[in-house]
């Protein structure tokens, strides 16, 4: 999750969601960056419309756990 | 069987050859019961399965001697050999054609004597029927009816027969009377084989379960990948998901405010101060705090 | 309520959940108090789990909130 | 959660919230204030139905049991 | 929200919260820090259990349920 | 499950969901397959519109979720 | 996701879930298979607890899953 946590604080921050960038905030992080992960989860954040996700995120109701008898 | 073929006569013995022929043909067969299938429905079911495979009403005890004749213990089919049976040989999935053969279905009418595997319903409304000797029939099955404009209307819904009951006479009639042709008649498969025997009841695959299957394994997978936080298009909207409820969830847990938190925070506040207020209205009602 | 978010007030700033800290709280946000009250208000307080009741309020999970009412 | 509970205080005394009167609640209850946090809560608080989102919050015995099934 | 995720980022990454971290993150998402509020935030992480909210995060909003009046 | 995986596996590779494609996935994860078995899989796949059960699955997936296999 | 499938695959299998396991099973599929993902997925799969996570419910809102731009 921390590459996620990482491209929301972008996100949020009003920054580019590059590899460039996700990698700086990782590794100031101390994290230990995956050139391909990152590639691919910025290609992967393209084609996705972050705004409509965040706003649906808080929404949506949670698959019910199975709840316990 | 040299000896004992001689003792069949010519039709016999071409038959047994043309079931030798097709259990060397084709690696699959189904064995389905005729017991009370009308000639219909039989027909039916070689126009819609001319294609999928060769269909024979075959006689047990020659059957058996085919089975032998190629190899196939007959032994194991002894018991579901008995009555009348209809052979389907074929090169395609058994599965697959028993499921072809279970979904053709033939409407028929219930004929009198026989038993219902189903409650029979007569439904409210017009019969059609003018008023005469049919009245006194619905009044036998405590059918109640009043005549409008000639004709006569059933009053409700009204439940004629239970699973496991015997088809009256009148029952049959009206049935017939109101066009309600509510018998289903499909062939029941008794096995299958394709190299073992599969039991008539494991050829019918129950579809839905399959699917509530596919769908559990997707699940599975979604799971594991959102964990994973797996950057795929079909993920990625659930694990930014999940990353926003967290951390929402940490910031009113913290108290951490923000225009898109406040709400929330507020909510958190004032739950937690619902849940105190319960509690010291329990100890304290002179305190008279009113919980919501 | 008033009361009861004075003594929460307290009670996440670390302090003592006494009449004199309950009276002052109230006063300075405008409340005219009622000593008896606050009273038995601390008597109560003195019998309950704080933390516990709480963490279990927490049950209010984020995806409650959209809920339109 | 002071800061909140010192907000939700003055709400239902039907008193303002201005950041002077969240700042004296605070400082009553002896927390020591950060004006930068009552400015940004103060400017949150004002594009909020306090009212709804109050109504909204969960009713206490729910919060409170533990949900058992 | 950035400061948030900033913190869950080096929770997840098994970092301490500190007031430092948070900071270098931050910074490295291009988000102009103030120091105040990474201190207060700082302050209130430490009195969170983060693993139990991360996970009642996602819990399904049971207790939400039987509120409607 | 194994049969069920393998079969989505395939059908996310794009490769028909055919008896020897399904058996050669089972055995390479060192599975005595269990011929019959496959053959009744091929045959409920083949009415099973897999890409709309797979929506489904999001769609509703606490109906989903009491299936074990 | 057909990594995933096949390390489901492997995992219901009580195969062990190593990188030449993982390629066997995709390469089975005619997956044409890329090391270095299988590498970190591998080693992502070492940090979770997949029989927990299976038995939990999904841990994510679901009706942001159409999302996709």
């Amino acid at each position: 999750m921390e590459y996620i946590y990482a491209s929301l604080l972008l996100y949020k921050a009003g920054k580019e969601l590059s590899e460039e960038n996700i990698k700086r905030v990782l590794e100031a992080a101390g994290v230990a960056v995956d050139d391909v992960r990152v590639k691919s989860l910025v290609a992967a954040l393209k084609n996705i419309d972050i705004a409509k996700v965040l706003e649906q995120a808080l929404a949506a109701p949670v698959a019910a756990a199975p709840v316990q008898a | 069987m040299s000896a004992v073929a001689r003792t069949y006569p010519k039709w016999k013995t071409e038959q047994l050859e043309d079931l030798v022929e097709l259990l060397k043909k084709y690696k699959v067969f189904l064995i389905g019961d005729l017991t009370g299938v009308p000639a219909s429905h039989v027909q039916r079911l070689r126009k819609k399965l001319a294609k999928t495979a060769e269909v024979r009403v075959v006689k047990p005890k020659l059957f058996a001697i085919a089975l032998e004749r190629v190899g196939i213990d007959p032994e194991a089919f002894k018991d579901l050999l008995t009555g009348q049976n209809i052979v389907f040989f074929t090169n395609e999935n058994p599965f697959d054609v028993a499921l072809k053969i279970h979904n053709i279905v033939t409407m028929d009418y219930y004929k009198p004597g026989e038993k219902t595997d189903k409650e029979i319903v007569i439904p409210e409304g017009n019969t059609g029927i003018p008023p005469g000797p049919m009245l006194s029939v619905f009044g036998k099955l405590k059918i109640q009816t009043k005549v409008q404009a000639n004709v006569i209307h059933v009053a409700k819904d009204t439940v004629v027969a239970k699973p496991g009951d015997v088809i009256s006479p009148e029952l049959s009639s009206i049935l017939q009377k109101l066009g309600l042709a509510l018998k289903e008649i499909r062939l029941r498969l008794k096995a299958g084989y394709d190299g073992i025997l599969i039991p008539g009841e494991s050829l019918i695959l129950n579809i839905d379960q399959y699917v509530e299957m596919v769908k559990a394994a997707s699940l599975d997978a979604l799971k594991i990948a959102v964990e994973l936080a797996v950057p795929e298009p079909e993920v990625l909207p659930l694990v930014l998901s999940k990353a926003v409820r967290q951390a929402t969830a940490l910031a009113v847990e913290a108290g951490y405010v923000t225009p898109e938190t406040v709400e929330l925070v507020l909510k958190a506040a004032e739950t937690k101060a619902q849940a105190l207020a319960y509690e010291v209205s329990r100890l304290a009602p002179e305190l008279g705090i009113e919980v919501k």
